[in-house]
């Protein structure tokens, strides 16, 4: 078992260095093949009116015209074992792990990536419980009665769930909640926890209903897949034959083999969405990760979407560890098998 | 006499489908007296194994339509409630499934699954205790180190661990009545009958009830005192095990009984009477032209068995026209391959090596058919895998016709894939679901260069004619045939080129007996008619046993036995071959218990030693 | 957006917007409905009261540039830091053409003009103080003036219109150099005496001296970028702790402030609080439901509170609708073909629809059609319309004639380029696409991220050329409230550069260069009005500009403000006066 | 947004027992092709769902017929409908009336029925497009990975593994941020489809490979495929004769799954702002613009919902329909 964790820790290193090399070409490497030359690129760095100066500055900084694979190694260096950078009077160490530092706002990506951490996490932990909870029992009702109206009804919620863009659902339920029917707080609303959970609940209720409709649309047709497997399996009838009540049979034997494929999609949505969930963010104005990139992209602070960027991918190569973990511990075939 | 444990009154299943209500089942009636063992036999789709589900009230919740009336143990199973349904489930009526290792949940070990049967029964016992229960009963089923592998996964187990854990299971409540569905299907002959030997221990020591369900007459002949015999839903014949066996009524009793291949028959003997059949009845369907040659060839035929009579009496056994020939070069040459397969595994995930064929040398001529047998994992497959170099063997050599194959490039090997060939296993993977019968069986003239549209379709039907087939199957879809069908396609396929050694790899073990009958009659047609050399391998011994002339018996890599078939069969000289020769099942109940003794004997010896 | 302006003639502003409301037409049509607003903070003060205390609650959309006095360029950020950084020279607190006529403020008087007009003297009040008690001396204005001008490797948001006037030599920065003395153009005989060395004269430098960058900086706590993080106030208030960008920033009363020595009131409440990254939708709500003070921002609300607040009569009370001092155009660019003909160039300036173009940023409440390059409120400005057409729609028959002149009577294809994350200036670039396709010329948009409009397309003549941009989609607002601080940067053939251009129209015309280096010579301030309207005369004549909209904000003043009128010097409530009804 | 589709089986084996039985006289001789599309034919649902794309398709191929026909050109503006103060349209329902459709857009007046209409254009294209690379590398890459195996199938399932654990979004908003206006010889509109097409297409081709590698794991261990082996048969033809006809049902059912999760996809950058440059109407991009809007003009924000959700939904269905029309499984 430690070895197999050791393993895929090993493979997640790896997953993060071609991750960095991805996100190196997209920011350095597509842009001078498109004709970009260094000071362009140094410039989309600064923002607002660049003088020279500073773009000489931030070329340097950037190794901009040095070869490409001196820039990569600066890069991956920098992220791993952290960077400086002058402020004039000082030099700022930017400590590992360095997700960049904005020259548009003087300020270093990574306290503020922790920063709204927070939101989107309050986000993503609220929506996963609910679309879990309400996908899973409503895709296990479904195959449990399979053909019923209930399960006619569930799986063409499901099926408009999966169709229905976020942006337009989020759009909607504000319109009719928060405007026409001021139940909710208007898009923008987020209250810490620490501060008052009650209104922090109660402003990310419209979030997390609209992101979790999705989702969980997506998890009952998963579930309810699963499930009709499963129940047709031998060992379910085994466990009938066992005299086992058809409750525990469904629970312990049947939902136990149809959830564990689950657990890896579950951990590979959820950790995309700790690096935010842009569309939902975006729609309510919560001031998370993905908000924040999509702020920096529009903004042009490249040094921004590149940390978040980073920082999402780290999540995801995390969650890809936990899940395999968690396969491995659910799931004793995997262990040898892999 | 006491009242029967089960008892079913006519018991009929009907399944919805597209086409309407398919009948699994069709008013069948039978008692189960304590203590007794009922055998139901039946090929596939005869409805055995819809009626065992119905035993265990196990079609409830489907669109299944169950009417009539079943009694398990006193209960009603028509009238009881779903509670006391269940509460007979396991603790009256305990059910033995087919595939061990589907039928055990992967995810939970092995001593969960066997506390749990327990617990539910007897929801005031202890942990404990239920825990004593489980390694007490893995213990009687012969898992040997009980109390350590009861917290193995089933994937930990092999395949005769997994089925005795099922069976354990099955005893954990002490039922009055076991019912075993086609238990011994999945699994080798000398573990098959160690099942079957353990089943019949249970029955005596336990004073159960046993049903045993199999498509295999000869599984039951030794375990049951009384046995149904079933085609599609209906009970054709039963009564008293000796008497079906030995005096069967009912013609499909009888064909069954013809059908099964007999490792106590020589394939002289088999030979003789198929011929004699065959001139006697040409197949349908075929041209006229067609059955003008086959009368032809069957009076060569005729004259062919009179000759071979004439060789048994003087007890030469292997092809004795061919004996002139037989000094000369052989086709076939194998000589020292070995085949060598890195295993992951061990504490640090080293590779390890696995010889799956190890040192293996023999001879095949022309004309000749070698068998080999043995169990799975004995390495049979990857050797006709490397003779036809869809594996290359890690050194030896394959010498055919003379010419060193071994290490040729694929290029090179190409045009003589021509004259090796293979027939596969199973019918239904072995055909493209997505290609025509016709462009499967044409893709090798395509392949090797033929482009004459026409000319190939030409060729093909000729073929499918010969192998019983109709010229206007050309272009249908596999799914359109039957197992027994298929196997004739992929036949069809391996002769397009005219091959001169095929390599038929356990061509028979997915059929039915009877479908298995008439492959078989077929290959032996062929061989004679485009004087087809064979190596045939099986795990099935009878069946090798029917169509070789020497056998080879494999066993972990290795041939421990290679001779004429008649010696290793009458006289076997290796201890496994004789080992494998008392498991395998016979349709004489009276031998079935002797070759049990006999087997109780050398388990013993071995276990003293 | 490039919100770089400051003050300018209110006088102008009531006559531009009748003005345009006839000739821009369009306006009270068949649905209009009466939308008029109160407008009362534009002419007076709003609910005056000298009360003290509470906490101002202010709200951002997006954030500052820098919270750094030195390092800044926004007009909301400059009548911001006013809360902390006293500066040299200041504009008094008073609605109207007074609030844009700078009075000392941390100096005694205004700046003392040596003869030869090159020298600028100030003299420091007595008893100015930091936030920790210490001392202000001149030395921290030269400290300041040096770091925010002539560092730019470190410092570079803020103007640098120092950097240009004063002699320093190759003075290379404080960050670099540390002795200051080394920095010549700015010397300090005494502790409270400040002179500036200009390399020539410079008659609007007041102006100048008003900016933040002349607030004193204490050396040893300067830290270069990271001085936003906790800035040493001279003002009222001071950071409450070090803050972190994107956090909301809290200032609180600083003890050492002495009002005694402050022309202006600027001490109301206890306390300000500024959120930032705040959705604007929900920032107008909570404006105008109260629980937001103040829109830092100042641009107005968006358009979903518009229409609250116009369709509802109360709200209306609360809301004002001044010009900003923004001026939208299209820089036509005569480097491009064909608009190295002028009748091409004006076949597009007959054929602009601005009525279309007044819609697309929002219809009337958004801004007055504008028909010259001064924005109405700047002296010197004059409602000339050499290119006016009838409703401001254009003309087929003035655009056909100009079409045929130009050698191209069935149209011609050219490209309109624009802020592509700016909608209405996307909206707008449709507009005239729209208008000009019904006379054959035809046009591709080409949408810029902002963030590089200026640095790398737009601003790049070589680019524009290249990429054939020969309509540029533009905005300007004067950095100080004159002719000079309007005009400058958008027509003097000196500020044509190859990467940050703002000449988009690449004018080099030697008797508009002529004209505006006289200007900054001439002393008397109605003489430089004269010169003023004379160059905008001559810009428009070069038809190299398409001028549109003087832009209006929706401002809304919720009921708890007091002290509150439309600052002409910022385009924007005056930060500094508000005060909260208890 | 996007999760692994649960794999159907296609190159299951069908029960051999149950065909020969239920399959009848019937189905004998006919294709499974031909089972197929007599079983979704008898699927209503998915026939209306199919009906729908086919309508959208000839709705964005013949855009400008119909709205010369009903409409206004999408880009025209009319702000004879515009209240000059508020920029919202006048008259009620947003303007909706005979001769708009479905109102018209607030400040500009355009007519939303035509861009609707057009915006098809963009959605369709970009949605089939970037199927059309996703499915071609998918396959590709699949059939190698699952064919070849050993380090081959370990180097691209790694490489699957990676482009599934990148942040799709942030990925195609960054890139579509960073390249300039013209390059790698297109310009404008053809560029930005040409980058949505690649990003969307190539970051989303593992799950098409993913599910192809499956099948032909699976498919290469079937005897078929060694007997065509033993014939003498050469990958290239195995490959091509044997495993793609195969492949040929999971590929269309995937595809069709997957071009309404495209359309989405598109949509969305569209609605953040990176999409296809205005004024060139998109979906995504009209429902961004209606967020202010949603009080005063709710049909501008329910006409560009309702089309993206509909033409999502009818793709949904009918890729539904065609997959348990495929599925041997969903046999009785």
């Amino acid at each position: 078992m430690i070895r197999y964790i050791f393993r895929r820790l090993a493979a997640g290193v790896v997953l993060l260095l071609v991750v960095t090399m991805v996100v190196f070409a997209i920011f350095f490497l597509v842009p001078r093949l498109a004709g970009i030359d260094s000071d362009g690129l140094a410039a989309r760095y600064i923002g607002k009116s660049p003088s020279p100066e500073a773009i000489a500055a931030v070329k340097e900084r950037l190794n901009l015209d040095e070869p490409i694979t001196v820039q990569y190694w600066e890069f991956v260096s920098g992220l791993v074992m952290g960077q400086e950078y002058d402020s004039g009077t000082d030099i700022i160490h930017c400590d590992a792990p360095c997700f960049g530092y904005s020259f548009k706002t003087n300020t270093e990506v990574w306290p503020q990536l922790l920063e709204r951490l927070p939101v989107t996490g309050s986000l993503a932990i609220g929506a996963a419980v609910i679309w879990l909870v309400a996908g899973v029992s409503i895709g296990v009702l479904s195959a449990l009665r399979r053909g019923s109206l209930l399960d006619r009804a569930a799986m063409m919620t499901a099926l408009a769930g999966v169709s229905l863009p976020i942006f337009f659902t989020g759009l909607v339920s504000l319109a009719l909640l928060s405007y026409y029917w001021p139940i909710f707080p208007p898009g923008g609303s987020y209250t810490d926890f620490t501060e008052n959970p009650l209104a922090w609940a109660h402003g990310l209720v419209l979030p997390w209903v609209t992101l979790a409709f999705l989702y969980a649309a997506m998890y009952a047709r998963l579930t309810r897949a699963g499930m009709l497997d499963t129940m047709g399996e031998d060992f379910i009838r085994t466990a009938r034959a066992k005299g086992l009540p058809e409750r525990t049979v469904v629970t312990k034997h049947g939902l136990r083999a149809a959830l564990t494929p689950i657990i890896t999609i579950f951990g590979l949505d959820f950790g995309l969405m700790l690096g935010g969930a842009v569309l939902t963010e975006s729609t309510f104005s919560l001031p998370g990760l993905g908000k924040f990139a999509v702020d920096a992209i529009r903004g042009s602070d490249l040094p921004v979407v590149l940390g978040v960027t980073m920082f999402t991918a780290v999540f995801v190569v995390i969650a890809n560890l936990v899940v395999d973990v968690l396969y491995a511990w659910v799931d004793p075939r995997v262990r040898v098998g892999a | 006499m006491t009242d029967p444990v089960v008892s079913v009154s006519d018991l009929r299943i009907t399944f919805p489908t597209l086409e309407g209500r398919i009948t699994a089942v069709n008013g069948i009636s039978f008692d189960v007296p304590a203590g007794g063992a009922v055998g139901i036999v039946g090929e596939s789709g005869s409805g055995k194994s819809a009626t065992s589900l119905a035993l265990m009230g196990l079609h409830r919740g489907t669109n299944a339509e169950v009417t009539g009336d079943i009694t398990v143990v006193g209960k009603n199973l028509a009238t009881a409630t779903d509670g006391q349904v269940r509460n007979m489930r396991g603790n009256d009526i305990a059910m033995v499934f087919q595939d061990p290792m589907s039928s055990l949940h992967p995810q939970y070990t092995i001593g969960n699954q066997l506390i749990e049967a327990y617990k539910v029964h007897r929801p005031e016992a202890s942990s404990a205790d239920a825990r004593k229960r489980a390694v007490e009963s893995l213990d009687r089923v012969g898992i040997p180190n009980a109390a350590k592998r009861i917290n193995s996964y089933p994937h930990e187990f092999s395949g005769g661990m997994r089925q005795r854990a099922l069976i354990a299971m099955g005893l954990m409540c002490d039922p009055t009545v076991l019912l075993a569905d086609e238990i011994t299907t999945a699994l080798d002959v000398t573990v098959q009958a160690q099942i079957l030997d353990l089943l019949d221990d249970l029955r005596s020591d336990l004073g159960m009830s046993l049903i045993l369900v199999s498509h295999d007459l000869a599984v039951v002949a030794g375990s049951v005192d009384e046995v149904l015999v079933m085609q599609n839903g209906d009970i054709v014949e039963r009564g008293d095990v000796r008497r079906v066996l030995s005096s069967p009524e009912h013609p499909y009793t009888k064909s069954l009984l013809a059908a099964v291949p007999r490792v106590d028959v020589s394939r002289a003997q088999r030979r003789a009477q198929v011929r004699a059949e065959r001139t006697q009845s040409a197949p349908r369907g075929l041209s006229a032209q067609a059955k003008k040659a086959l009368k032809a060839k069957a009076a060569r035929q005729a004259a062919a068995v009179e000759d071979e009579s004439a060789q048994q009496r003087t007890g030469a056994t292997a092809k004795p026209e061919k004996s002139a020939e037989s000094a000369e070069q052989p086709l076939l040459s194998v000589r020292n391959a070995r085949m060598r397969f890195k295993v992951r595994g061990g504490l640090l995930g080293r590779a390890s090596d696995f010889y799956a064929v190890d040192d293996v040398s023999f001879d095949l001529h022309q004309g000749e058919t070698l068998g080999i047998v043995g169990e799975s994992g004995s390495g049979k497959s990857t050797l006709s895998r490397m003779i036809t170099r869809l594996l290359t063997p890690t050194s030896g050599q394959i010498v055919f016709e003379g010419r060193d194959i071994t290490r040729l490039p694929e290029y090179k090997l190409r045009p003589l894939r021509r004259d090796i060939q293979m027939i596969f296993q199973n019918p239904y993977s072995s055909l493209n679901p997505r290609v025509t019968i016709g462009d499967s069986i044409g893709a090798g003239l395509r392949v090797q260069g033929e482009s004459n549209t026409k000319e190939i379709q030409r060729k093909v039907q000729e073929l499918l004619e010969r192998v019983g087939l109709e010229a206007s199957h050309y272009n249908r879809f596999p799914h359109a045939f039957s197992g027994g069908q298929r196997q004739r396609i992929a036949i069809a396929r391996a002769l397009i080129l005219r091959p001169k050694l095929v390599i038929c790899d356990e061509p028979v073990s997915a059929l039915d007996v009877s479908t298995q009958d008439q492959v078989l009659r077929l290959l032996d047609e062929l061989q004679d008619d485009f004087d087809l050399t064979y190596i045939f391998v099986a795990h099935d011994l009878a069946v090798v046993r029917q169509v070789s002339d020497r056998v080879a018996v494999m066993r972990k890599g290795e041939v421990v036995e290679l001779n004429d078939s008649d010696t290793v069969y009458e006289a076997p000289q290796h201890d496994y071959t004789r080992e494998l020769l008392a498991a395998a099942p016979v349709l004489d109940p009276v031998e079935a218990k002797k070759h049990r003794a006999q087997r109780a004997e050398l388990r013993r010896q071995s276990t003293a030693a | 957006m490039r919100k770089k302006w400051l003050g300018l003639a209110a006088a102008g502003t009531s006559v531009a917007m009748l003005l345009s409301a006839c000739g821009g037409g369009g306006g009270n049509g068949e649905g209009g409905g009466d939308y008029s607003v109160d407008n009362s903070a534009i002419s007076s003060i709003v609910d005056q009261s000298k009360e003290q205390g509470g906490t101002l609650k202010l709200a951002h959309s997006d954030q500052f540039d820098s919270l750094d006095p030195g390092n800044t360029y926004y007009a909301a950020n400059w009548d911001f830091t006013r809360l902390y950084a006293r500066t040299l020279v200041t504009y008094p607190q008073k609605p109207g053409d007074k609030g844009q006529e700078p009075i000392p403020d941390l100096a005694t008087d205004l700046g003392e003009v040596s003869d030869d007009g090159l020298t600028w003297t100030y003299t420091l009040k007595k008893g100015l103080k930091f936030q920790d008690g210490s001392k202000i001396t001149s030395e921290d204005v030269k400290y300041a003036i040096a770091r925010s001008n002539f560092a730019p490797e470190v410092l570079n948001k803020g103007p640098n219109y120092f950097f240009q006037l004063l002699d320093a030599g190759d003075y290379k920065g404080p960050y670099k150099d540390d002795n200051l003395d080394n920095f010549t153009g700015v010397t300090t005989p005494d502790d409270r005496t400040i002179k500036f060395h200009l390399k020539k004269p410079f008659a609007e430098f007041d102006y100048l001296a008003a900016m933040p960058q002349t607030s004193p900086v204490p050396a040893d706590a300067d830290t270069g970028t990271q001085y936003q993080t906790n800035v040493v106030s001279t003002g009222p208030y001071k950071f409450e702790s070090e803050w972190t960008p994107g956090q909301t920033l809290t200032l609180v009363r600083n003890e050492h402030y002495d009002p005694s020595t402050d022309p202006l009131t600027r001490n109301r409440p206890d306390k300000i609080q500024v959120q930032w990254k705040q959705e604007e939708n929900d920032r107008d709500k909570r404006l105008i439901n109260g629980d937001l003070h103040v829109d830092v921002a100042g641009l107005g609300v968006e358009a979903s509170a518009r229409q609250d607040i116009l369709r509802n009569e109360d709200l209306r009370a609360n809301a004002d609708n001044p010009q900003t001092g923004f001026l939208l155009y299209f820089a036509i660019n005569p480097n491009v073909e064909p608009f190295d003909k002028k009748a091409c160039r004006e076949a597009v300036l007959y054929g602009a629809d601005k009525t279309a173009m007044q819609g697309a940023w929002g219809g009337t409440i958004a801004g007055d059609i504008a028909t010259n390059m001064l924005p109405p409120s700047i002296k010197g400005y004059k409602p000339i319309d050499p290119y006016g057409t009838k409703g401001q729609k254009g003309s087929k028959k003035k655009v056909e004639a100009a079409l045929k002149e130009c050698g191209m009577p069935d149209g011609f294809s050219t490209n309109i380029s624009y802020r592509s994350d700016r909608d209405k200036e996307k909206k707008t670039a449709e507009a005239l696409q729209q208008a000009l396709q019904q006379y054959g010329i035809k046009t591709d948009l080409k949408g810029y991220p902002a963030g590089t409009y200026t640095s790398e397309q737009a601003g790049s003549p070589e680019f524009v050329h290249r990429e054939e941009l020969g309509i540029i989609a533009y905005g300007w607002g004067a950095d100080w409230p004159s002719g000079y601080g309007f005009l400058s940067q958008i027509m003097h053939g000196d500020s044509i550069k190859p990467a940050g251009n703002s000449n988009l129209s690449e004018l080099d015309d030697p008797e508009v260069n002529k004209l505006l280096d006289e200007s900054v010579q001439t002393e008397d301030p109605a003489a430089r009005a004269e010169i003023y309207a004379e160059v905008n005369q001559l810009a428009m004549e070069s038809a190299t500009f398409l001028p549109y909209l003087n832009q209006k904000a929706l401002l809304y003043r919720p009921e708890e403000l007091s002290n509150v009128y439309f600052s002409e010097a910022y385009k924007m409530y005056d930060y500094s006066a508000l005060g909260l009804e208890q | 947004m996007t999760a692994p589709l649960d794999v159907p089986g296609a190159a299951e084996e069908a029960q051999p027992e149950a065909v020969a039985q239920t399959g009848g006289t019937r189905d004998r001789g006919r294709s499974l092709g031909q089972i197929a599309w007599m079983r979704l034919r008898k699927d209503k649902v998915a026939m209306t769902g199919g009906a729908f794309v086919v309508l959208m398709a000839l709705v964005a191929l013949f855009a400008p017929l119909i709205v010369s026909l009903l409409g206004h050109p999408p880009n025209q503006w009319n702000r004879e409908m515009i209240d000059p103060a508020l920029g919202t349209p006048m008259g009620p329902m947003g303007g909706m009336s005979g001769e708009h459709l479905f109102g018209v857009e607030p400040v500009t007046g355009r007519d939303i029925f035509s861009r609707i209409v057009y915006g098809a254009r963009i959605s369709m294209l970009i949605g089939f497009l970037a199927t059309l690379v996703s499915v071609v590398i998918g396959t590709f890459m699949g059939i190698i990975a699952g064919y070849f195996g050993g380090w081959v199938d370990a180097l691209i399932s790694r490489l699957m593994d990676i482009f599934l654990a990148f942040p799709l979004l942030l990925f195609a908003m960054a890139l579509v941020g960073v390249l300039p206006d013209a390059a790698f010889g297109l310009q404008d509109n053809a560029l930005r489809i040409a980058i949505l097409v690649f990003i969307i297409g190539f970051f989303n081709w593992p799950y098409i490979g993913r599910i192809i590698r499956g099948q032909t794991l699976s498919l290469r261990e079937r005897e078929f495929v060694e007997a065509s082996r033993s014939l003498g048969a050469s990958n290239f033809y195995i490959l091509r004769k044997e495993l793609l006809p195969n492949l040929v049902a999971p590929i269309l059912v995937y595809s069709t799954l997957l071009i309404p999760t495209n359309i989405l996809f598109e949509a969305a950058l569209s609605f953040l702002g990176v999409g296809v440059e205005p004024p060139t109407a998109t979906w995504g991009g009209m429902l961004s613009e209606a967020v202010d809007y949603y009080d005063s003009a709710p049909n501008f924000m329910l006409a560009p919902g309702l089309a993206i959700f509909l033409t999502v939904l009818a793709f949904n269905l009918f890729g539904d329909g065609l997959r348990d029309a495929l599925d041997p499984r969903t046999q009785s």
